[in-house]
């Protein structure tokens, strides 16, 4: 069990059991490869979290084990203090745990509404309905537009999903993560392959949503000035580590980050 | 929620059944043996050149599963080519078993080549199900063409006099032809071992199987590798099809009931391995025709008719592989994550 | 003439492109870093040499040692003197450290013999005959520079050979990648995210940022230049 | 894409009526019922085969490819061992009528149970492999099924000659090889009674696939793992979409028993499953109607080419060119063949249907352009 702390120093969490999502000496192993190694996390209710670390640290891994895309090794998961190392992945949206990909993962013959509607649908009938009667797609059309038109897509809501614009499917990753009603998100490099000013966008998009539905989001992110200018606290991995963990100024000034990820500038060769 | 639990996952903590098992087969194998020698003898070597010809078959099937990702249902279209091209050079032609025995096969080689280029080659990197469904298509056409050329009714070839004659083992007589087929089918599998576990050209191709690309960057073309894999695994259909033509003759069935068999041989041996292949392949070979004589052995003992279940034989090689799949989801020696 | 010289590339997947126009150049004996964020187009740029099956060129000038890549199958890049180092590693899982080093010698026009690799390696030659998908990162990275240092190649291209290693493990690729160098005189043009590994062993470095060459600047210039590190790497 | 749902394009219901948009929404249970009371007049105009026989059989023909789709087209899941399925509806409607004098609907909906049954324990053994296990276990079953209908345990199911007496229901009569439906009074062709029947079984299809449970099972075809990322129990869902279509199945063999007085041991066979793999790829996969396209090319094809003699170039009247292909055309499933390796290596979902669609909008395009201009 990691300390009961406050959480003011880098490197120290919270109690999981109380924090919204945690993690207590979570490992995963690939043959000889540890790619999670032993990683305590409590994420506050509330908390916009930035995970970074160099390629190959192991975020996306962590995720994957988060979600339980992939059976962690060894630790065990918490959501609002409820221990689900066991839950199966497709439990977990229904108790409020939601993810976007790093990649664009879509239905891509389906079209932007019905992507979202089907999340919506599954969201308001559990992990598995019989719903042979009614129409696919008059049920949960509303809830789903309105979900398009927070992310800035009810105008291609008809388009079909592969022949989206790369941005534009990155937007409906996230309406798709929306709609399952999460109280604790978790967005894999959202702005990955974007430009500049969708990049822009998308961090707003993730500003607003955030503040609108009181969510707790984690996020795997590279550009160091969106981590900076809207994470509330950062956690440092490196080789499947916790390296650290604080607010966006403990972590520029911790020098252990600086050496590992940011390229250790000072030391000399 | 998720009340239904997953298959495939038992323990292995089961050594005293097992015991029990292994202990019940190896008394009903000593019976039948025992009661019943010239049969059982029969029985065997029948399950054994049976289980071979299978193998000529998986390896191709293999092979261009492992390396082109392709479920090439077409294979066992042009196993039947190899036996009826072979009626054709001696029965048509006169032309004696012994070139028959190498030409026919390389005529299926060239077929091999036509196949590769004029369909398959439009299908690597597609969705395995795509190559599956185009050569089920190809193997109707090769069928009904084989239809068209040589007629509906069986046919059969004249084995040479060396080979017709019978030899004598002293409980039984077994056909030479038979022992032939044993002879070519194990030099071929261990050719094939040899080619592609110690040769250079090997090495390239299990390579390839892993990362085409990456072995291409090392300047590898993996695209003439594919094509001679492909009309290997032809070549050495054909000749399994000119074996089992010789030895029992021919029809426009043999296509479809071999191609599944030999499918449930590379699924049961494990997809990707050609060790597996082998194993899989005497494994059914042997159980199709030695549970008959097992059960009908148990019936006379316990003096119950029903366990003597007729054409049980045919059914087998399906239950052996359900029970395979069940146990060991990807086969004897399959390897994680390989179409899956 | 450089040894390597990219104008105008331009290039992209089925899901848009990210190419838009690269310039660069690699001489003979150098070693050069291409250095930029993630999704800059840095592994991009390097397919697009070797002409990987994606992305797609869609246009630009790819000449190594005057010959037109463009025109070449990626089987062809090695024979002509061009290696690649992927990112990921990519070292063939079931076949030993010899079977992979053996294939790659295969397939050279004029390769170095293998006890020249052990000789660099020393590590490798111990386990010559283990599959390489039992070894560690490290030694997976080793085997990957050492398969293509068989080829006895011109130049090699390395994506983030040090991803995902430990500190002391990147050490030791930072002084194979200067000893390849200095002792066989062999060009690397090196991919890299890590700004200390690449002023460790490139002299010249290039910064790419949303498919552009941004930048161009000397190990020392990188060092000053700050805002340009804050700007486009994220350092 | 939208032919499953027939969406109605936002830009289309500024233009369309309500009516049309009725119909639009519609126009797949319309299109079904013209459908299946429009194959034997047009199979029976003298242009094409001048009988209507094989009318009935077509219409079944279709049913099953549908209720297979459900599995392939919807679902992603490749079987080959579908035949067991309108195997079982046929054997038990069979032996419930031969054997114990059951009414024809008694045994059908326990023909119906039984297929559910034995499709919904098969389906949780296999429903989570990989596709090509997928497809060789299913292939394992079906020859399981052959192997015990032929085994004929306890007389039950009569070996290889299968159960030909007695199989058929009282209200049907026979008149000069011509069946009647005989009801309350009434009498009318057997013919309606199949359109009728496989209209209610298509509609189900229909119904189910525009379902919120049918989108599910597209969205698992397209990206499975999304789905269980997204909360959607992907084995369950595999798992009774695997039960449901084996249940249409049996629903197809059951009318098909009446059909031909009895159930035959082909029906079982390998062969069976893989005539309705080829129906419904060579169909389109990708479309409702697609599967039915297949099936009706398919059996319209065998009696039609084996009966095709002679072609003439260009007209019957002014005869240029005269050639013989009877020779040739009796090997029709040859061209068959060939028109499926095509259709699966140019575009592998869209099939006959896929292409006569794209050939409709195209000529609609080039009208509503040309008007555009004048």
């Amino acid at each position: 069990m990691p300390e009961t702390d406050t959480g003011e120093r880098p490197g120290t969490e919270a109690d999981v059991t109380d924090a919204a999502l945690g993690a207590t000496g979570l490992t995963k192993r690939f043959g000889g490869i540890v790619a999670v190694d032993d990683v305590n996390i409590a994420v506050p209710t509330g908390e916009l979290r930035a995970v970074i670390g160099p390629n190959g640290a192991g975020k996306t891994t962590l995720f994957n084990t988060l979600t339980h895309a992939l059976a962690p090794t060894g630790g065990e998961g918490y959501l609002h203090g409820e221990e689900i190392t066991h839950v199966p992945q497709e439990q977990r949206p229904h108790r409020g745990l939601a993810r976007s990909f790093q990649s664009n993962e879509l239905f891509n013959e389906l079209t932007v509404l019905e992507n979202v509607r089907i999340v919506v649908q599954t969201s308001e009938t559990g992990t598995f309905s019989f719903g042979l009667l009614g129409d696919g797609r008059s049920q949960h059309v509303d809830r789903a537009s309105e979900i398009l038109e927070s992310v800035g897509l009810s105008r291609k809501r008809e388009t079909t999903a592969k022949n989206l614009s790369h941005g534009d499917q990155r937007r409906l990753g996230i309406a798709m993560a929306l709609a399952t009603d999460p109280s604790v998100l978790l967005l894999d490099e959202p702005t990955s392959g974007l430009g500049s000013k969708e990049t822009g966008q998308i961090t707003d998009l993730i500003r607003t949503v955030q503040e609108d539905l009181g969510l707790t989001l984690m996020l795997i992110e590279h550009d160091m000035g969106i981590v900076l200018s809207i994470s509330d606290r950062i956690t440092v991995l490196n080789r499947g580590r916790v390296l650290a963990t604080g607010t966006p100024a403990e972590v520029q000034a911790n020098q252990e980050v600086q050496d590992a990820y940011l390229g250790g500038m000072k030391e000399e060769i | 929620m998720n009340e239904i639990p997953l298959p495939g996952s038992s323990s292995r903590s089961l050594s005293l059944a097992e015991a029990a098992i292994w202990s019940v087969l190896l008394l009903v194998t000593v019976l039948s043996a025992v009661t019943r020698p010239g049969l059982f003898v029969d029985q065997v070597l029948g399950g054994l050149v049976y289980g071979l010809i299978l193998v000529l078959i998986a390896l191709g099937l293999s092979i261009v599963l492992g390396l082109l990702g392709i479920v090439n249902f077409a294979h066992g279209a042009l196993f039947m080519l190899g036996a009826y091209f072979s009626y054709q050079f001696m029965a048509v032609w006169g032309v004696s078993f012994w070139i028959a025995l190498i030409a026919a096969p390389l005529v299926v080689g060239l077929v091999g080549v036509v196949i590769e280029r004029g369909v398959l080659r439009y299908l690597y990197d597609e969705d395995p199900l795509n190559g599956l469904l185009a050569t089920f298509g190809l193997s109707l056409m090769i069928g009904e063409a084989t239809r068209a050329i040589w007629g509906g009714a069986p046919k059969s070839v004249a084995a040479p006099q060396i080979l017709s004659k019978g030899m004598d083992l002293g409980i039984t007589t077994v056909a030479r032809i038979r022992l032939f087929t044993v002879l070519v089918a194990v030099i071929v599998i261990a050719a094939v071992y040899l080619l592609i576990e110690r040769t250079d050209f090997g090495l390239s191709v299990r390579a390839g199987v892993l990362d085409r690309e990456m072995a291409e960057f090392l300047g590898v073309n993996m695209n003439v590798r594919f094509i001679s894999m492909f009309v290997l695994g032809a070549t050495i259909a054909g000749l399994g099809g000119v074996l089992r033509g010789t030895a029992v003759g021919m029809d426009v069935a043999m296509d479809e009931q071999f191609i599944i068999l030999a499918f449930v041989v590379v699924v049961v041996g494990g997809i990707g391995s050609l060790f597996g292949s082998v194993v899989a392949g005497l494994l059914i070979g042997g159980t199709a025709y030695l549970t008959p004589l097992y059960l009908s052995t148990l019936a006379s003992i316990t003096n119950i008719e029903a366990i003597n279940v007729p054409g049980i034989g045919g059914l087998v090689p399906y239950l052996v592989m359900i029970v395979v799949l069940l146990v060991r989801p990807r086969g004897l020696f399959g390897q994680e994550g390989f179409l899956e | 003439m450089s040894l390597l010289e990219v104008a105008g590339l331009q290039a992209g997947y089925e899901t848009g492109q990210v190419l838009f126009g690269v310039d660069l150049s690699v001489e003979e004996d150098e070693v050069v870093s291409l250095l930029g964020r993630n999704g800059a187009g840095k592994t991009t740029t390097m397919h697009a040499i070797v002409g990987a099956n994606v992305p797609t060129v869609l246009g630009g000038e790819i000449r190594f040692d005057g010959t037109d890549l463009r025109e070449r199958r990626n089987y062809q890049i090695s024979e002509l003197g061009l290696s690649l180092v992927p990112e990921g590693r990519r070292c063939f899982r079931d076949l030993t450290v010899e079977e992979n080093l053996r294939l790659a010698a295969n397939h050279a026009e004029d390769p170095l013999s293998i006890d020249d690799v052990w000789d660099q390696f020393p590590e490798l030659k111990d386990m010559h005959d283990r599959p390489s998908k039992n070894m560690s990162g490290g030694e997976q990275q080793m085997l990957a520079i050492a398969r293509s240092l068989i080829t006895n190649p011109q130049l090699i291209l390395m994506d983030e050979p040090c991803e995902g290693l430990a500190p002391l493990i990147v050490r030791r690729i930072e002084s194979i990648i200067k000893d390849i160098n200095g002792k066989r005189d062999v060009s690397v043009l090196l991919v890299e995210q890590n700004v200390a590994v690449a002023m460790a062993v490139a002299e010249r470095h290039y910064v790419i940022d949303e498919g552009e060459i941004v930048e161009e600047l000397s190990t020392e210039q990188l060092r000053k230049d700050e805002a340009l590190r804050q700007e486009y790497l994220g350092v | 894409m939208s032919d499953r749902t027939s969406t109605i394009n936002s830009n289309e219901v500024g233009v369309f009526t309500a009516l049309q948009s009725v119909v639009g929404r519609y126009r797949v249970p319309i299109g079904a019922l013209l459908l299946v009371f429009s194959v034997r007049p047009v199979v029976s105009m003298d242009l094409l085969l001048g009988y209507g026989a094989v009318a009935n059989s077509i219409l079944i023909w279709m049913l099953f490819a549908a209720s297979f789709n459900i599995l392939l087209g919807y679902t992603g899941l490749l079987s080959f061992g579908h035949a067991m399925f309108l195997g079982i509806g046929a054997y038990v409607t069979a032996i419930g009528l031969a054997r114990f004098d059951s009414p024809f609907v008694l045994s059908a909906l326990v023909a119906l149970l039984v297929a559910g049954v034995v499709a919904y324990l098969i389906a949780r053994l296999i429903a989570q492999k990989g596709e090509i296990y997928f497809a060789m276990l299913t292939l394992a079953f079906g020859t399981t099924a052959h192997f015990v209908a032929n085994y004929d345990p306890g007389g039950l199911t009569g070996g290889t000659t299968g159960i030909a007496g007695g199989a058929v229901p009282a209200w049907i009569e026979t008149e000069r090889g011509l069946k009647y439906v005989s009801l309350g009074g009434f009498q009318f062709d057997w013919y309606f009674f199949v359109a009728a029947a496989v209209f209610v079984g298509l509609l189900c299809i229909w119904q189910l696939v525009r379902s919120p449970f049918g989108r599910t099972l597209v969205a698992i075809r397209e990206n499975r793992d999304l789905a269980r990322a997204m909360g959607i129990n992907t084995y369950r869902y595999k798992v009774w979409a695997f039960t449901l279509s084996g249940v249409v199945a049996a629903y197809a063999g059951a009318i098909l028993e009446v059909n031909e007085q009895g159930a035959t041991l082909s029906l079982l066979t390998v062969q069976t499953s893989g005539d309705v793999i080829l129906m419904t790829v060579l169909g389109g996969a990708n479309y409702f109607f697609g599967p039915l396209a297949g099936a009706f090319v398919w059996l319209f094809a065998e009696d039609f080419l084996t009966d095709f003699e002679t072609l003439v170039l260009p007209l019957e009247q002014f005869p240029l060119i005269r050639v013989d292909l009877s020779g040739v055309l009796s090997y029709w499933q040859f061209f068959l063949g060939l028109l499926f390796v095509v259709a699966v290596v140019v575009a592998p979902r869209e099939g006959i249907w896929g292409l006569f669609r794209s050939v409709v909008k195209k000529a609609v395009d080039r009208i509503k352009s040309e008007r555009d201009n004048a």
